[in-house]
């Protein structure tokens, strides 16, 4: 399909239109000398859950982390490109500046601190918020994840799903516009999986707050999105709504599994065709 | 004939013994500097190349290195420290050093005494060692005590456990018990101030009369303090470092006891001119008011330069000659220093260029100190002294 | 056995202890928010010392004025070292921060040698009475104002690092500096008011220790002495350090009456804690209050 | 597969005790030699702590456990990597600063003889013949785990699927007989997850060791295992085949979830797994 | 600490294992390692005793950080006693020397010597991470400083005591250039032992050690035995050097071996590269020049500024911790880091992939 120059414009600055946030061409150099974003484009729309899919190493986190300006504790930093959010430029917004302005990381591994108390971890989410009414927040919490309230003591001897629950409650006591999440769903049980997105739905529906998710789980995760990227060795390699890529004959064939049946690990070839989109 | 001489000269500004190293140093460097304005050696400028190494050794010595390179004839020191590491360098290289450390092993050149571990045959230093300072104090103690009426004057050693404080202990003590003293155990006090009110109780406890303090600078005027208000009744004795105007205007001091081997700055004696001079010429770093270690800086400083001028007289300025020049008067006063700089006699078998000590007591009136000159003691020069 | 020097030396021991545990507390604070340990901490305190004594002495001040103004400059002190010093070295390897810290120590030593010079200098009399008699000791009356100071800030660092808002936000900064800032924690600031907070209670006790010794600059010293009571307290433990104070201020009066009395060895005073030291560590690995770490894989 | 062959591992009444925080109760357990045994269980169940008390990181407060007749508890920590156990770590437990090879190579520490002196002395003293034995050994393991790209490179720059494939071959290099795999799926992508099933699959089939497994993936799950056991705080509440035990409407319901409007239609990975 | 990759020039094929083991990265290394060695050999011929005396110390003080190194660099374990253990090597040296061991072989006795005392002192390392080690290395510290003042029939108590020159089949090592080889063959024995340890399994295991305590002993590694032999050979290369200098000054005096000699050997591995075998090297040599540098910077600004001239002495000290400062605040990682990069930087240009 071919589009006019008229129709890109169109369609571009109608995406910037209800872009949360976008970043434009980014490139990230690690130490000086280690490229691993290579120029990287995409927006996470207002009100919307956008899903970020890679293999690992496509520099998933990365992205991430050089939109919430935490490049620079790993010896990183921004070359090339911008990070719009909200309208204004932010690729050098302080990290606390932003998430005073309602961008929130959940990074991966989760980051809790783990000497710290379950009942802290939460507080320390509401820091850029100072006038909260902290202590009922932290009930609201609760309520969402009760497991927690169960647990005492220090928060680096909850198990891993604990530690995700703990993560995503901290991040809604920020009350973020957009949440940035990476792999949330890491490490759990089938049944905290679901849990999980489920509560990423309900943030997204109930609290109206947008989403951007990185997820290996492409199943669940492009169900639950509205727009989906697809991340290759530091590039973008396919974008499109969600149904398209579930569609998506390569999708399917490498994230998805395939056909209507389900591969048994059984039997996994060793060989692979190439993906078209290299 | 070389137009500069070159002098190495280690001073330590910065460092731990900064306390009284910046009025040394300053003292020789402006000595120096007055030399030179006076015309120097027979004319031959002295290159008095001064380098605070803040009383790192291994600085010291990379010091030293450079300027054996470079031609130094003679070498004005510092602390324990270097003198100590650079003896056999000095030796080797015959480069005649006069340093401020005035261990008595440092005094015995061919080694005579069978205690002595090594030959010090170019090592100097202008005023007492510390073992002399310690006996003359002690015997003006015996003295005093004697005319107070106390039978057996209890005595006690107090300083770190290092070179520099332990460097009179034994001898110290052994003098104490000749001269019919008890001498109680020796008191360790650290080096660095803190509070040391412990160490006070402790020589509260031994019913001390005389507390040889082996330390100096902050670290007296703590112990003296701590004491004071701990309420021990003792005379206190410092080293030939221990004790200057400063100290005893810090430690609010009562009747402190300090040896020293020149006049104080002002003193009405002919050499002071020349002192005047020196400090209004110089460079300015002890300010208006320097203390008598300032004083010991000169005299070391004259004491090389006219070793120097009878070098330069007797066959060239050579390491070798400018120590025998060291040995060419006995009762030797430099040149425009008297009064100021003690008659002093180094021999090539006997080091101890001086076994006079003045005996001052410094204490606090109104805020500002006041120091009496109350005896002086001249030390028979005992064989079995020599480097003890 | 003495018991009457016995006790003197205890409530010495419980004196000068107490004073460890004011710096100690500087110490535990900069670690617990940065994981850095400050080599130039006895600077900080001199510092401290020289600021009050300059203005008392030179600008005539009255003492107390010259106290409040030492403490408003110090924590101005405490930011600049932060903005010049740590702010570069965001996210650097502890070590390196560390390493920063000893240059610093050298820098604030040569800086004030040359500005205070090397001697000792006494402060003039501050209170009427200079000596007050505790069970039969006598001991100075600044030391009985750091005891009540020390309390008073020791409370203040209690309820700060357990409640306040920024408390938190410090020893999240100290567990690990991204983590702090995804959670839009100004970790620039965090570090600033830390160091403002540890130079503001190391000037006090400077000016303490100035007030009993005579300010010089080898009182730095202290900052290499309390590290055993740090440790003995336990890294990351305001009361810790108080403890730790303590413990170490007696074990060196005990060990003085020991060998005073008895033993005659010499310098037990100085070395005896570090036995005991390694004695305690050995039992308990994080100090007496240390938090141990989290090992779990 | 080895359906009734001897056991390798009994895990007896085992317990473990956290202040007040039971993490195991009771829990018994054997694992054949050969076979694949998979530990799953929701969030906090105890899984990860059960491998512990295997590998010697945390000791019961009671119970046994017997390797091939044999008290394993006797045996000191690092002496367990000497009787054949390796493992890998939930969450990444790799040298950070060290190449993937050198990781690697800790995984031979056991087996080589060289020490320090000798380790100096390199040329003379043997230790260079050894160590590039052991190299020939370990590259071996990187050909099979097609990880030779990164050899050189520090394991702490790698991606996280890429150090779980380190952590594998590490935990290889100990030649295990049995191997203790703590989420090797976790963070994966499909493409990823099949190949790291192949590899699972060959290290029983090739590398003859015996696996046990904590996995939170069904599919995965199903398809390997030829036991199954389900720990729910700290309990085992059921075991046996994979089948049957996935079947378990006690395990639906703790571990699997039960049919719910809203999570039904994301489920549908698991969902199928059990049908 | 961050990671640099580290690739090999083009054409750089490493067609065996062994050849892929090497000592050094690059042949560049390689060639610039020789020729610093002959570099070294001929310089007794070329230049001043004072050029040659800081060859002298930087090798001493190199061995030692060496240690070090492999104590806090590879093992991560800080030590705050390194300095002491240096001045018991020296001590003990001069000691078995006194009683008519000969001087080459005293060296590494007195190594051995300070090996078991390191151990012993290294034992709290078996229960004690991070800081509390660090302090507990103190305690070592203040407990030695205070044994050399005490042990007379060791140390010969506070008055010191004498070591002898060396000598080998009648050829003394009493000048500057002789000495200088003695050092420059306990340098080159040294750093290729260490770095040959660093490449075979106890060298592995103390890295492992460091990365991953937890992990490592379940992979087979005993803590406790590699932590306390990392000890015994920090100390091992302590003592070496302290013996070496010690009868390099002929006099060995309690007072040398303080806690801010502790805190240099520190410094230096810092300023070098944590881990780094020639950032050992590279660090004492600058700290032990940099005071020097700054003189000559301090009296460079006097003669522009005159105003200060009595204060060059501070802003030599003043400069020598904003050097220091400085150094870390544009390279943290240290000056091995640097190199690393600035290699990594010219072989990948222009693509930095
Ligand atoms: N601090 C760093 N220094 C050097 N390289 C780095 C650093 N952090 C990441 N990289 C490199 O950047 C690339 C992308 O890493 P990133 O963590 O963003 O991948 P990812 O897509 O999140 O992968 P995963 O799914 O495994 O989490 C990897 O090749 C990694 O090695
Ligand atoms: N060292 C410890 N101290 C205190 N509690 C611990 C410790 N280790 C584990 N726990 C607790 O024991 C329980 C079991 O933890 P474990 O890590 O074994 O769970 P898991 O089954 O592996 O969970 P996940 O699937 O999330 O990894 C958890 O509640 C955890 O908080
Ligand atoms: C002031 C100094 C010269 C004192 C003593 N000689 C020392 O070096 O420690
Ligand atoms: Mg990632
Ligand atoms: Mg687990």
């Amino acid at each position: 399909m071919t589009l006019t120059a008229e129709q890109v414009a169109e369609s571009l600055s109608k995406e910037a239109d209800d872009a949360l946030l976008s970043i434009n061409n980014v490139e990230v150099i690690f130490n000086g000398v280690i490229l691993v974003l290579r120029g990287i484009s995409l927006n996470a729309r207002k009100g919307k859950i956008t899903a970020l899919l890679g293999a690992n190493g496509a520099g998933k986190s990365t992205t991430l982390k050089a939109i919430a300006g935490l490049l620079r504790t790993d010896d990183g930093e921004i070359t090339r490109g911008s990070v719009t959010y909200d309208g204004r430029d932010v690729t050098h917004t302080p990290p606390d500046r932003k998430v005073r302005d309602g961008v929130f990381l959940v990074m991966e591994g989760r980051g809790i601190i783990q000497d710290m108390t379950i009942r802290d971890n939460l507080r320390l989410g509401a820091f850029t918020r100072p006038g909260a009414n902290v202590e009922t927040e932290i009930e609201e919490i609760y309520r969402f994840f009760p497991r927690l309230k169960e647990r005492k003591g220090l928060a680096g001897y909850l198990s891993g799903g604990e530690q995700q629950m703990l993560a995503i409650g901290r991040a809604m006591m920020a009350k973020p516009r957009l949440i940035m999440m990476d792999e949330p769903s890491m490490g759990l049980s089938p049944l905290l999986v679901k849990e999980v997105f489920g509560i990423i739905r309900r943030l997204n529906r109930e609290l109206g707050i947008s989403i951007l998710l990185v997820e290996q789980n492409a199943n669940m995760a492009l169900k639950i999105s509205d727009y989906g990227y697809i991340m290759e060795n530091g590039k973008i390699v396919l974008d499109g709504s969600a149904e398209e890529l579930l569609q998506n004959e390569d999708v399917k064939e490498f994230y998805l599994g395939g056909g209507e049946e389900r591969r048994s690990f059984l039997n996994v070839k060793s060989f692979r065709r190439r993906k078209r989109w290299l | 004939q070389d137009s500069e001489i070159l002098v190495g000269h280690l001073a330590d500004y910065t460092g731990p013994t900064a306390f009284v190293g910046k009025q040394y140093g300053a003292g020789v460097a402006d000595a120096f500097k007055q030399i030179n304005a006076d015309g120097g050696i027979n004319g031959a400028k002295v290159k008095l190349d001064t380098v605070d190494y803040g009383y790192k050794v291994p600085e010291a010595i990379a010091l030293y290195k450079k300027w054996v390179g470079q031609g130094m004839v003679a070498l004005l020191g510092w602390g324990t420290a270097d003198t100590e590491a650079l003896i056999s360098f000095v030796t080797r290289d015959k480069i005649p050093t006069i340093s401020a450390s005035y261990s008595a092993h440092l005094t015995d050149p061919l080694g005579r005494n069978p205690n002595t571990k090594s030959r010090t045959p170019y090592n100097f230093f202008y005023g007492p060692s510390y073992s002399d300072a310690c006996r003359a104090l002690v015997q003006w103690a015996s003295e005093e005590a004697r005319a107070k009426g106390i039978d057996k004057p209890i005595f006690v050693h107090t300083g770190d456990n290092h070179p520099y404080p332990n460097a009179p202990k034994e001898a110290c003590a052994a003098y104490a018990k000749e001269l019919g003293m008890t001498v109680a155990n020796p008191v360790v006090v650290p080096l660095a101030p803190g509070d040391f009110k412990a160490q006070c109780l402790t020589v509260k406890q031994s019913g001390a009369n005389y507390v040889y303090m082996g330390n100096l600078g902050g670290s007296v005027v703590s112990l003296v303090k701590s004491c004071n208000t701990v309420g021990v009744d003792a005379t206190y004795m410092g080293n030939p470092w221990a004790g200057d105007y400063l100290t005893v205007e810090a430690a609010e001091a009562k009747g402190l006891i300090f040896p020293s081997s020149t006049p104080f700055f002002g003193a009405e004696v002919p050499g002071m001119a020349l002192v005047k001079t020196i400090v209004e010429n110089g460079t300015g770093l002890v300010g208006s008011r320097p203390t008598h270690h300032y004083i010991r800086g000169v005299c070391s400083a004259y004491y090389m330069k006219e070793a120097m001028e009878w070098a330069a007289a007797n066959g060239g300025i050579t390491g070798a000659n400018i120590r025998d020049g060291m040995y060419q008067k006995a009762d030797w006063v430099p040149k425009g220093l008297e009064g100021v700089c003690s008659p002093s006699t180094w021999t090539k078998e006997d080091h101890r260029g001086l076994l006079q000590v003045t005996i001052n007591s410094g204490s606090v009136e109104g805020g500002r100190a006041v120091i009496k000159e109350i005896a002086t003691i001249t030390l028979p020069r005992r064989d079995d002294w020599l480097g003890q | 056995m003495n018991s009457e020097l016995l006790i003197q030396l205890l409530v010495n021991g419980v004196i000068v202890g107490m004073l460890y545990g004011i710096v100690a507390m500087c110490f535990v604070l900069i670690y617990k928010s940065t994981q850095v340990v400050n080599f130039a901490q006895g600077e900080f305190v001199v510092m401290g010392a020289w600021v009050c004594l300059s203005m008392v002495v030179s600008m005539g001040l009255p003492f107390w004025l010259a106290f409040l103004f030492t403490l408003a400059f110090m924590t101005a002190f405490g930011v600049v070292v932060q903005i010049i010093l740590l702010r570069p070295l965001v996210g650097e390897p502890v070590i390196s921060v560390i390493m920063a810290t000893i240059g610093l120590s050298t820098f604030m030593r040569a800086l004030m040698n040359w500005i205070f010079g090397n001697s000792a200098v006494r402060f003039p009399d501050v209170f009427s009475q200079s000596v007050v008699s505790i069970a039969g000791l006598n001991v100075e009356t600044a030391y009985v104002l750091s005891l009540v100071l020390s309390v008073a800030v020791m409370g203040m660092f209690f309820l700060f690092f357990r409640y306040s808002r920024w408390g938190l936000a410090m020893r999240a900064t100290a567990y690990s500096q991204q983590i702090s800032q995804s959670l839009g924690i100004p970790i620039g600031r965090v570090f600033a008011m830390a160091w403002a907070i540890s130079a503001v209670v190391s000037g006090i006790a400077g000016v303490v220790i100035g007030l009993v010794n005579a300010v010089s600059n080898s009182l730095s010293f202290i900052g290499i002495k309390v590290f055993p009571a740090v440790i003995v307290g336990g890294l990351d433990s305001v009361i810790g350090a108080v403890v730790g104070g303590l413990t170490i201020g007696l074990l060196e009066n005990l060990a003085e009456f020991v060998d005073g009395q008895y033993l005659h060895i010499g310098n037990m005073y100085s070395v005896a804690p570090f036995y005991v030291l390694l004695v305690i560590l050995m039992i308990k690995p994080y100090g007496l209050f240390g938090t141990p770490n989290i090992e779990r894989v | 597969m080895a359906d009734n062959g001897e056991i390798l591992l009994r895990v007896d009444d085992v317990s473990l005790q956290f202040g007040g925080l039971k993490a195991l109760s009771n829990v018994s357990f054997a694992v054949r030699k050969g076979g694949l045994f998979s530990l799953i269980g929701p969030n906090g169940a105890g899984k990860t702590s059960m491998l512990n008390c295997i590998s010697g990181r945390y000791r019961p407060t009671s119970g046994n456990l017997t390797w091939n007749g044999e008290d394993i508890l006797r045996h000191s920590v690092n002496d367990r990597a000497h009787l054949g156990i390796g493992r890998t770590f939930q969450n990444l437990a790799l040298f950070g600063h060290m190449s993937v090879l050198d990781n690697i190579l800790v995984g031979r520490h056991h087996k080589l003889r060289n020490n320090f002196l000798t380790g100096m002395l390199y040329w003379v003293g043997g230790a260079r013949r050894e160590e590039l034995e052991q190299r020939r050994f370990v590259e071996d393991i990187i050909d099979f785990l097609e990880i030779q790209h990164v050899r050189h490179e520090p394991a702490g720059t790698l991606s996280y699927g890429l150090r779980k494939r380190v952590e594998l071959a590490r935990a290889m290099a100990i030649e295990p007989r049995l191997i203790l795999l703590d989420e090797p799926m976790a963070g994966m992508n499909l493409e990823e997850k099949e190949d790291m099933a192949r590899f699972i699959i060959a290290l029983r089939e090739e590398f003859e060791m015996t696996i046990l497994m904590i996995e939170h993936d069904m599919g995965v799950v199903m398809d390997l295992s030829d036991q199954v056991a389900v720990l729910d705080f700290g309990k085992v509440i059921a075991s046996g085949a994979p089948e049957a035990v996935l079947a378990n409407e006690h395990v639906k319901k703790a571990y699997l979830g039960e049919a719910d409007e809203l999570l039904d239609e994301l489920a549908d990975t698991a969902e199928r797994a059990i049908a | 600490m961050t990671h640099v990759p580290n690739p090999r020039p083009t054409g750089d094929f490493r067609t065996s294992y062994a050849g892929d083991r090497t000592l050094f990265a690059t042949r560049f290394e390689t060639n610039a390692v020789i020729a610093g060695v002959l570099f070294v050999l001929v310089s007794p011929f070329l230049f001043s005793d004072y050029i040659l005396s800081q060859f002298i110390i930087i090798g001493i003080y190199g061995i030692a950080a060496l240690g070090l190194n492999v104590l806090t660099g590879m093992t991560g374990q800080i030590s705050l006693g390194h300095g002491a253990f240096f001045g018991f090597g020296a001590f003990a040296s001069a000691w078995f020397s006194s009683r008519g061991i000969p001087v080459l072989l005293s060296m590494p006795m007195a190594g051995v010597l300070t090996m078991a005392v390191g151990m012993v002192f290294g034992i709290p390392a078996a229960r004690l991470k991070g800081l509390y080690l660090a302090i507990a290395t103190l305690a070592s510290q203040y407990i030695l400083e205070d044994f050399f003042a005490r042990a007379d029939w060791f140390t010969g108590g506070t008055s010191g005591s004498l070591a002898e020159t060396a000598n080998l089949f009648g050829f003394q090592f009493d000048s500057d250039g002789r000495y200088l080889y003695l050092v420059l063959f306990w340098v080159i024995v040294s750093f290729v032992g260490v770095a040959n340890l660093a490449r075979t399994r106890d060298g592995r295991a103390l890295v492992a050690v460091r990365d991953h305590y937890l992990s490592a002993e379940i992979m087979g590694i005993n803590l406790t035995h590699y932590r306390i032999l990392s000890f015994g050979l920090a100390s091992f290369f302590a003592g070496l050097a302290g013996a070496l200098y010690g009868h390099y000054l002929g006099f060995v005096s309690a007072e040398g071996f303080t806690i801010i000699l502790s805190i240099e050997f520190l410094a230096i591995i810092i300023i070098g590269g944590l881990g780094s075998v020639s950032g050992s090297l590279l660090g004492a040599a600058f700290i032990l020049l940099l005071p020097q540098a700054m003189e000559t910077f301090a009296n460079a600004l006097a003669t522009l500024v005159p105003a200060i001239s009595q204060g060059t002495a501070y802003i030599k000290q003043m400069s020598v911790g904003a050097a220091i400062i400085l150094f870390l605040v544009l390279e943290p990682e240290g000056l091995v880091h640097r190199w690393r990069l600035m290699r990594a930087n010219w072989k990948l240009f222009p693509f930095s992939h």
